[in-house]
């Protein structure tokens, strides 16, 4: 089964194929098929590999498969090569599962858009290129990966291109990963140069013994790998493009943004734990990173009414959390954090497209409310995401992110704080969401509310799949208890390494007592019970209480929820600045100084020219003139020399 | 003698061919240059070159200066006006870089003391006349452009004609 | 004796006289005049250095420049004539049609 | 060398019997014409293809080497030869005949048969200059591809500047080019003084070290002549130019061939010839291809026109290609290889995709577009894809070769890698910036309503260009495997070389009065075969 | 009693077939009424034809004639060659000039040959005296050619400048000849030659040799000594323009080239510094005029300027290489230069109305053969190759390189880079303008054809296969070395 594991990546390049090559007269029904259907195999076969490997021996899930040499220079030899270990495995499943259930649910999403093949194409194709950057077994090829995606994404934000915002956010995703992916492969050639190979097996083998542990060279290398990170995964400072890219169509933003290619980040620096590890100026980095992403994010989705802006801004949070996982040395409880995110964020943000369909696309949480009767399905399902989100027992959520708070305390009682902080207003901004769509008045515009109608079942079933696993997602990982995190253990393999670089250069952190551990989840529950109850005050029983929090510090709301007027601060600083520059380059520069040389040679010339010609004045007693000129200078030559 | 002769020679000829320079009616010119011809002559002869004297008189002074004449007066030239004209910077460059000529055509002149290989042909200049040892050369030696000299006439003929023949059209 | 150094000055000068009639006379006819003026210089340095060398070769020479001085005042007359009959001077300062 | 095949000679002159058939075709029949060429651009391509697969991609020497004496006393032959550098530029330039003729099967109308002669001859001279192993025989096709170039921009050119266009094309190369002969005939002569054998054969000439300080004057002289056609910065203002004003076709050709001259002579003959003096400017050289290539995506950036914005985009590829070159890895020669090639590819089709708008609605400023996808739903896919391309997308062939280059350039010059790198980000903001202007949006031009769609013709043009882009891309091996024995000797070689001057000068080598200045690399590591190096 | 010297005509036969022609001619243009002119075309082309035949045994030998006055070699056979060229070209380029100019002059053809004549005795001269009766015979038969013209005032105005200045450069010519008279007590080349070699020389004999360069410098039109050039090609009748151009040339320098290689090659470090500086002023000013040039007669005047000055190159490399380079160059030029001022005659029309660039408009339009042709010779003036010019600027500048006149070649690479602009300007107007009236059809001669189809053929094939020329060139100048 091992040697199929290449069909994982091209059962999507097949339904894009098909569907980009010859689908033009399919039927929508055709299409979304083969495109769901397509993934769907990729995550059967996922799930057998799955299997096979559960049945190695913990220490031998890592199988490299390699099929073919992509490239070969010099002492350069990149294969096109698969690696299967836990943590690819799960990323494949977490992938190609939910893939195929946004799959399946944009059939029904996106029924009557003029463009529904073009979609079900963006959408098999991004699946392809997230298979490969989770699967493979070098980092150029991830690398491949990691650019398509954001290739995939830029084509589906913009997928409305008719509207400028959406194409000006698609270029400005891709725009803002390219300077991730700068950092990123910066940090390759480092790599290769360090290495001589790309392979993550040999990197991470050799690395203790090649790098000093917290040199100059493996800080640079991993702070460069997280600057790439930051890019794809929104991280502080190039988190700008992802509220954005919810110009897409929703399940998009299920996908992509919110389940699988923004976590490409925190799975990237998961694979490269050993080098972190080795680099504990760049664990505090993503660390801090993390957390003040967490924190930064979350105070902006408290202001957001675009119900899509606030799951969007709730990502970046999560991300920062996961990020702050890694950055404390507990890498497995952020993937384990991004398994779990995966489920409920998909689910948040399809049962958000299921409101907006019912809406007929409106986004405006102010628009909306009480729609729990109208839609049913959609609101017990987005609840059970909140809830998860939130981290409420025994939800997903719950489970990893204590995991996750558990660790950074440990770290640092900064981590926690900062954590649980932005657990607080993640309570509070998910559950007043649901309070501004579901519950209170209805603010639905007449017209609207004519039409709003549950959505298909090819909606809801998914969405309900995916409420079933926020629900039971987290159980596979419960903290802390030995030996029913069955989710840690299994990834350990992975990070026995970097775990031992740290427990080594580190002070030895006693085990916690288990009563400390259940306080702690004590309070995280708390802390989201609180954010809830914050929420149902301000946004139901009470509703003019936000408005009075918003005119008693106008200025914070305002800095706020324009979002820091970061946005305009780098346009200001980089966009403007370098097209200002660049025309003043062609203009002045090239235009004037270069060609202005060049046609100045010219002219200088053909000046020269038409006065030389002009010593030509048609008088013969001037010509006799030069020639006696001429004679007299040679003779003189001659005399005086 | 002979120097008192070259030197009234030599200064008929050169204020002659002053006047023939800057003297403004045409027909003056060509009086004066007929003048520096002669002088030239008597000069030639002074040098014993009687055969090219000879010529010079008949074909210069002769033959060439008449043709200027006739041109002369066949196109009434002689009371031909010619504006006034401002070109003195020209004049100025002209006559020093004239003057330079001169300054250094004479320092070359009298560096003809030198040893020449002197292919010396004249030798029985005492038995023949300059006349027969011209001809004598010009019939051996110089055969050849002697002959070239003919078609270099003809060529002069025929352009003189074929241009006087259209300026007449 | 002379010096025949003296009638090479002598040469120079008419030489040089020719030289500035050509370039200061405006009247073509005196201009080809002063042509004329500059062979006969010419021919009077050949002269005198034949003499000076005992060699007749430039007296031959002489006779050359002669024949070829005639055919030029020849040629040179009759395009005068051209020009006159065409354009009505002979003012070389009008014969300027082309330059530059 | 024991099979001499003519193959190179009958590509290379292939297309001048195509010219000669022209010759006899009426005018009129535009169609006969063009279809002649096709046939002769097609079979020139089908002969390169029996190259290819007689290729031995083993050894680096000089393969299919012909060698006729052509002017036997000063020692010029007709040599040709090719190895793996040259091959795929030869390639690409017999593949890019029959799609350059296709493409303008509907774009030129007038003085057809003209516009097909002067295809043809470029052509020649184009092959030319990659397969000659002589000076000066690479000289005259270096030059005689001038005068074509310069009749396809000045007479089927943009009415408006062709002519300024055409005249600063050709006067910006040629004086590059006759500084270059200058230095060409001094090489000669100082190998003929200290051989005793004058031979402008390049492979005798690779064996003649040159001292530093000769070698610093004839280098900067063959710098000068492939800088300026390459273009780099700052020699590049003649391109904009050129591309803007020259027809569809031409553009390609100049973007897809012409400006490999320039690198492919560096390659061939600037470093190889004058190791020393290369190596010396190396990081200065490097300095102005990353000053190119952030320059060229800036520039590109603020563009109105949109050919003008492609033909900025080159000096920034090209950028990547000098860099490359002289990092004198082999990733880095390799990438640059594939980089002359894929740029050959991709920019070549971009131009033909600006074309096919232009054609339609006689304008090219982008301000005058703005949703064109809705309207050409096909077009706007490869128009994509080639975008993408261009930008250096991994899986599609620009990123195989960017990637090569800086990999290559990193272990030598990190920090122009650094900024080398930071023009991929670029690159995506302009091209990008383009695409969305263009394609995206609502269609606000009424006269952009309804275009048509590409035509079958239009498709077929493309498509080849499209299979080559994913091949490099998704298996470059095809491509790098052929080059590698010979990028791997060039390396070998020049590094050789360079010690020996440099060890020649430092001990004052003299050997007698003809040896004192220059004498022979040691006979013995030479390879004393004709035809191998 | 005077005795003749034994004389050998078989060495000057060319000549002497030529000055015959010319008589011939005269005298059969007396008697003939009607295309006269046609007629004398016939038989000098007939002669020039002749002549090559006659030619043709000189390439073997070498020897003294006529008393020590001609030198009968392979230098003298190739300059012979190329005058024969010059001259059949221009016979066949003028035919149908001359009736279409309304000028049945049979005359014309009488001084074309007796300028060939003079050239002829020019080239082989062995004497000083032998040189000058060629070169006044020549300038003397081009004065008249040049304004010959009865209705063009710029013709006349052209024939008077070029006789005065010819006239005057005679007499620096004649100065120079006297002092070297004086300092070597001889005028034959060989005499010089002995004296300047004795080492011991005077200043007489060095300002001689100087004055005699001014005088070789004003029929080459070398700068400063050039500004007669412009003017006089653009009065002259086209064709003869042509033939001035490149017989005349080639003519001046092979006098220029002998008698400084073979008698004062002794003062050659005088000579090549002043030659340097002719060199790099003509190059400069030649090109640089002919940018603004409207005239296109004017423009190759300027153009023909520059050529001499890379011609001087050759002469400054002062080796055999360079001398044959020159001969190479002048043969590439004589083709390529009669061919473009053939297709000038063309386009002039009557009365030669048409001679500005702008006239050149469209001609690829309306005549693609022709302007392909001109196209070629353009490329070639410009030295792009494969076209003979090419080959010929290569010659010169390699001997120059390899004579270590670096700079020197680096000027003119960039002049000729400048070049470049003026002759694509005439293709720019071929090609990329349209006309601006409507365009009356060309009159094609038979004979004029001929003559372009032999002069692109030639500057193509020399181009292309130089060897056997070069060949040609390097053997035929073995004599002077």
């Amino acid at each position: 089964m091992f040697d199929l594991v290449w069909l994982i990546p091209v059962f999507p390049l097949i339904g894009f194929l098909i569907n980009g090559l010859i689908g033009r007269n399919f039927t929508e029904k055709v299409i979304g098929w083969i495109g769901a259907l397509f993934v769907g195999a990729s995550f059967v076969v996922a799930l057998l590999i799955f299997q096979e490997l559960l049945q190695l021996a913990p220490e031998n899930r890592s199988i490299q498969k390699i099929v073919y040499t992509w490239m070969l220079s010099g002492d350069l030899n990149v294969p096109i090569g698969f690696l299967i270990d836990p943590l690819s495995i799960i990323m494949i499943l977490v992938v190609s599962g939910v893939g195929c259930l946004i799959h399946i649910y944009s059939i029904g999403y996106m029924h009557g858009e003029i463009g529904f093949r073009r979609f079900f194409c963006y959408l098999n194709l991004f699946v392809f290129n997230m298979l490969i950057l989770v699967s493979s077994n070098n980092f150029l090829m991830m690398f491949v990966g990691w650019e398509g995606v954001g290739l995939c994404s830029y084509l589906l934000i913009g997928y409305y291109y008719e509207k400028k915002s959406a194409a000006d956010a698609g270029k400005k995703a891709f725009v803002v990963n390219r300077v991730g992916d700068f950092g990123f492969l910066l940090a390759m050639f480092l790599i290769f140069t360090v290495f001589g190979t790309f392979s993550y097996g040999d990197v991470m083998a050799a690395a203790p013994e090649k790098l000093a542990p917290g040199g100059l060279i493996v800080t640079l290398i991993t702070l460069l790998l997280f600057v790439g990170a930051t890019g794809k995964s929104a991280q502080i400072p190039l988190y700008t493009w992802l509220p954005d890219a919810m110009e897409g169509p929703t399940p998009v933003s299920a996908l992509i943004h919110a389940a699988t290619m923004v976590t490409a980040g925190v799975y990237m620096v998961a694979r490269c734990s050993v080098l972190f590890a080795l680099a504990p100026v760049s664990m505090a980095v993503v660390a801090v990173i993390g957390g003040a992403t967490a924190f930064f994010a979350a105070t902006i989705g408290m202001t957001q009414f675009d119900i899509k802006r606030v799951l969007a801004y709730s990502t970046i949070s999560q991300l920062g959390y996961m990020f702050m996982a890694c950055g404390v040395g507990a890498f497995s409880s952020g993937i384990f954090h991004l398994m779990t995110h995966a489920f409920f964020k998909a689910l948040l943000f399809l049962a958000a497209g299921s409101v907006m369909h019912a809406m007929s696309g409106e986004l405006d949480m102010r628009k909306m409310g009480a729609l729990r009767g109208k839609l049913p399905y959609t609101h017990m399902t987005y609840l059970f995401g909140t809830l998860a989100i939130t981290g409420i027992f025994p939800f997903a959520g719950f489970f990893s992110k204590d995991e996750i708070l558990f660790y950074s305390l440990q770290r640092h009682l900064g981590f926690w704080l900062i954590g649980a902080l932005a657990a607080i207003m993640t309570s509070f901004y998910m559950f007043r969401s649901v309070f501004m769509t579901f519950y209170g008045k209805s603010r639905v515009e007449p017209e609207a509310a004519h039409h709003l109608h549950e959505s298909p079942p090819l909606m809801t079933v998914p969405l309900m799949l995916l409420a079933f696993l926020s629900l039971v997602g987290g159980l596979v990982g419960i903290p802390i208890m030995e030996g029913y995190n069955r989710f840690g253990d299994f990834l350990n393999p992975v990070f026995t390494s970097a775990k031992a670089i740290i427990d080594h250069g580190a002070h030895h952190a006693e085990h916690p007592s288990v009563a400390a551990e259940l306080a702690l989840m004590a309070v995280s529950v708390g802390i989201a019970v609180f954010g809830l109850l914050a929420a149902r005050y301000m946004y139901v029983t009470n509703v003019r209480a936000s408005d009075r929090a918003v005119e008693r510090m106008p200025q914070v709301h305002e800095l706020v929820y324009n979002k820091y007027w970061i946005d305009e601060l780098y346009d200001y600083l980089f966009v403007d600045s370098i097209v200002k520059f660049s025309k003043m380059l062609w203009k002045e520069f090239d235009e004037l100084v270069i060609d202005g040389a060049v046609n100045g040679v010219g002219k200088v010339t053909r000046g020269f020219g038409s006065l030389l010609s002009h010593l030509q004045s048609g008088l013969v007693k001037d010509y006799a003139l030069s020639i006696l000129f001429g004679a007299t200078v040679v003779i003189g030559y001659l005399v005086l020399r | 003698m002979e120097a008192v002769l070259f030197y009234a020679l030599a200064a008929v000829t050169l204020i002659s061919g002053v006047f023939v320079v800057f003297l403004r009616r045409p027909i003056h010119n060509v009086l004066f240059m007929i003048l520096t011809m002669i002088g030239l002559a008597c000069l030639f002869i002074l040098l014993h070159a009687e055969f090219l004297a000879m010529v010079q008189i008949i074909v210069y002074a002769g033959a060439i200066m008449v043709l200027f004449l006739f041109v002369i007066m066949l196109l009434n030239l002689d009371e031909f006006v010619m504006p006034p004209e401002h070109r003195r910077v020209r004049y100025g460059i002209g006559i020093v870089l004239a003057m330079m000529l001169v300054v250094f055509l004479i320092p070359t002149s009298r560096s003809i003391i030198s040893s020449p290989t002197a292919q010396v042909v004249a030798t029985d200049s005492a038995t023949l006349t300059n006349t027969e040892i011209i001809a004598r050369e010009l019939f051996t030696t110089y055969l050849l452009p002697f002959e070239i000299a003919s078609i270099l006439l003809l060529a002069a003929i025929v352009g003189t004609v074929i241009i006087g023949k259209r300026s007449t059209k | 004796m002379v010096d025949v150094q003296h009638y090479l000055v002598v040469s120079a000068a008419l030489f040089c006289l020719g030289v500035i009639g050509v370039m200061f006379r405006r009247n073509l006819i005196v201009i080809l005049m002063s042509l004329e003026l500059m062979l006969n210089a010419v021919n009077l340095s050949f002269v005198a250095i034949s003499r000076y060398l005992g060699s007749i070769e430039g007296q031959i020479f002489v006779l050359f420049v002669m024949v070829v001085a005639a055919a030029e005042v020849a040629v040179g007359l009759a395009i005068a004539v051209a020009i006159f009959r065409q354009k009505g001077t002979i003012n070389v300062n009008e014969i300027n049609i082309m330059k530059w | 060398m024991e099979n001499v095949s003519y193959l190179l000679s009958l590509i290379t002159f292939l297309p001048l019997i195509g010219i000669i058939v022209l010759l006899f075709i009426n005018p009129r029949s535009h169609n006969t014409l063009r279809s002649i060429t096709m046939v002769f651009m097609l079979a020139d391509f089908v002969v390169s293809l029996f190259v290819y697969f007689q290729f031995d991609p083993t050894t680096a020497s000089m393969q299919f080497v012909e060698n006729k004496p052509w002017i036997k006393d000063w020692g010029i032959s007709y040599k040709l030869g090719i190895d793996g550098i040259s091959l795929f530029l030869l390639l690409l330039t017999t593949f890019l005949g029959p799609i350059v003729v296709l493409a303008c099967w509907e774009d030129i109308k007038v003085r057809v048969k003209e516009f097909m002669i002067c295809l043809l001859f470029l052509q020649i001279g184009m092959i030319g200059v990659f397969v000659s192993l002589d000076l000066f025989l690479f000289y005259v096709f270096w030059e005689i591809m001038l005068i074509p170039m310069y009749l396809l921009i000045g007479v089927w050119g943009n009415p408006a500047r062709r002519l300024y266009a055409a005249i600063k094309f050709v006067l910006y190369t040629i004086v590059g080019s006759l500084l270059m002969l200058v230095a060409i005939l001094a090489l000669y002569f100082m190998a003929g003084k200290s051989t005793g054998v004058y031979t402008f054969d390049l492979l005798k000439l690779y064996d003649v070290a040159v001292p530093v300080g000769a070698q610093f004057w004839l280098f900067l002289a063959f710098f000068l002549a492939f800088a300026i056609k390459v273009p780099m910065f700052p020699f590049h203002t003649w391109l904009p130019d050129a591309h803007t004003e020259a027809p569809t076709v031409g553009s390609v050709v100049l973007a897809a061939v012409l400006l490999k001259m320039g690198t492919y002579g560096f390659i061939r003959y600037a470093i190889p010839l004058f190791p020393n003096a290369a190596m010396d400017a190396a990081s200065w050289i490097c300095l102005l291809a990353v000053i190119g290539i952030i320059y060229g995506a800036w520039v590109a950036m603020v563009q109105t026109d949109m050919k003008r914005l492609v033909a900025f985009s080159s000096v920034s590829h090209l950028g990547f290609v000098m860099l490359g070159m002289f990092a004198m890895t082999v990733q880095g020669l390799e990438g640059s290889i594939i980089q002359m090639i894929n740029h050959g590819l991709s920019t070549g089709a971009l131009f033909l995709i600006v074309g096919m708008v232009y054609e339609r609605r006689h304008t090219r400023l982008i301000a005058e577009f703005g949703g064109l996808s809705k309207v050409m739903p096909l077009f706007a896919v490869f128009f994509m894809i080639f975008t993408l391309s261009s930008i250096g997308l991994p899986g599609l062939n620009g990123f195989v070769g960017e990637f090569l280059i800086l990999l290559g350039t990193f272990k030598v010059y990190p920090w122009y890698t650094v900024f080398a790198a930071s023009g991929v980000i670029f690159a995506a903001v302009y091209m990008l910036w383009m695409f969305q202007r263009v394609m995206f949006g609502e269609v606000t031009n009424p006269k952009n309503a309804d275009l048509e769609d590409m035509s079958v013709r239009e498709v077929a043009v493309l498509i080849p260009l499209l299979v080559f882009v994913v091949w490099i891309g998704v298996y470059p091996s095809t491509f790098i495997k052929p080059m590698e024995p010979s990028v791997k000797h060039f390396i070998q070689q020049v590094e050789k070389k360079r010690a020996l001057v440099s060890d020649m000068d430092s001990s004052k080598v003299q050997l007698g009065s003809t040896g004192k200045y220059y004498h022979l690399v040691n006979s013995a590591t030479a390879s004393p075969s004709d035809g191998r190096y | 009693m005077i005795q003749i010297p034994e004389v050998d005509l078989s060495g000057i036969l060319p000549a002497i077939i030529l000055s015959a022609a010319g008589v011939v001619t005269m005298v059969a243009g007396l008697f003939i009424k009607n295309r006269a002119a046609t007629i004398g075309g016939i038989i000098s082309a007939a002669a020039v034809l002749l002549a090559f035949a006659a030619n043709a045994p000189l390439r073997a030998i070498n020897k003294v004639g006529f008393v020590s006055m001609v030198t009968l070699d392979g230098y003298t056979w190739f300059f012979n060659l190329l005058i024969l060229f010059a001259l059949g070209m221009t016979i066949l380029t003028s035919l149908r000039y001359l009736s279409d100019e309304g000028m049945d002059l049979y005359e014309y053809f009488v001084l074309l040959m007796f300028a060939g004549t003079g050239m002829m005795f020019m080239v082989s001269g062995n004497h000083l005296l032998t040189i000058f009766i060629g070169l006044e015979t020549l300038s003397i038969s081009v004065y008249v050619l040049t304004g010959v013209l009865s209705k063009s005032s710029k013709s006349s105005e052209a024939a008077l400048k070029y006789l005065i200045l010819g006239a005057f450069s005679s007499g620096l010519f004649l100065y120079g000849a006297a002092l070297l008279y004086g300092a070597s007590g001889s005028l034959g080349l060989p005499g010089l030659a002995k004296y300047f070699q004795s080492g011991s020389f005077s200043l007489m004999g060095v300002v001689g040799m100087g004055l005699l360069l001014v005088g070789f410098a004003f029929k080459v039109a070398a700068v400063p000594f050039h500004m007669w050039t412009p003017d006089v090609y653009e009065g002259a009748p086209s064709p003869i323009t042509g033939f001035m151009s490149v017989g005349v040339k080639a003519a001046a320098f092979a006098a220029f080239v002998r008698v400084f290689f073979e008698s004062l090659n002794a003062l050659q470090v005088n000579w090549t510094n002043i030659l340097w500086i002719l060199a790099v002023l003509t190059m400069v000013l030649g090109n640089l005029a002919a940018l603004i040039q409207d005239n296109i007669k004017r423009m190759l005047a300027y153009s023909s300027i520059a050529h001499a000055g890379y011609i001087l190159i050759g002469m400054i490399a002062g080796s055999p290489d360079g001398v044959s380079g020159i001969l190479y160059y002048l043969l590439a030029y004589t083709f390529t230069n009669l061919g473009a001022f053939g297709i000038v005659t063309l386009v002039g029309r009557k009365g030669e109305a048409n001679v500005y660039l702008d006239d050149y408009r469209g001609l690829s339009r309306t005549h693609p053969a022709l302007a392909v042709a001109m196209a070629i010779f353009l490329f070639s003036l410009a030295g792009i190759p494969p076209t003979a010019g090419f080959v010929g600027k290569f010659t010169i500048f390699s001997a120059a390189i390899k004579a270590g006149y670096i700079w020197l070649v680096i000027i003119g690479v960039l002049t000729s880079a400048a070049s470049v602009f003026y002759y694509f300007r005439v293709v720019m107007k071929m090609y990329m303008e349209s006309p601006d009236r409507e365009p009356e059809r060309l009159r094609f001669s038979p004979s004029m054809s001929l003559a372009l189809v032999i002069s692109v053929v030639i500057v193509l094939y020399i181009g292309i296969f130089p060897t056997t020329y070069l060949n040609l060139a390097s053997e035929s100048v073995r004599t002077l070395f």
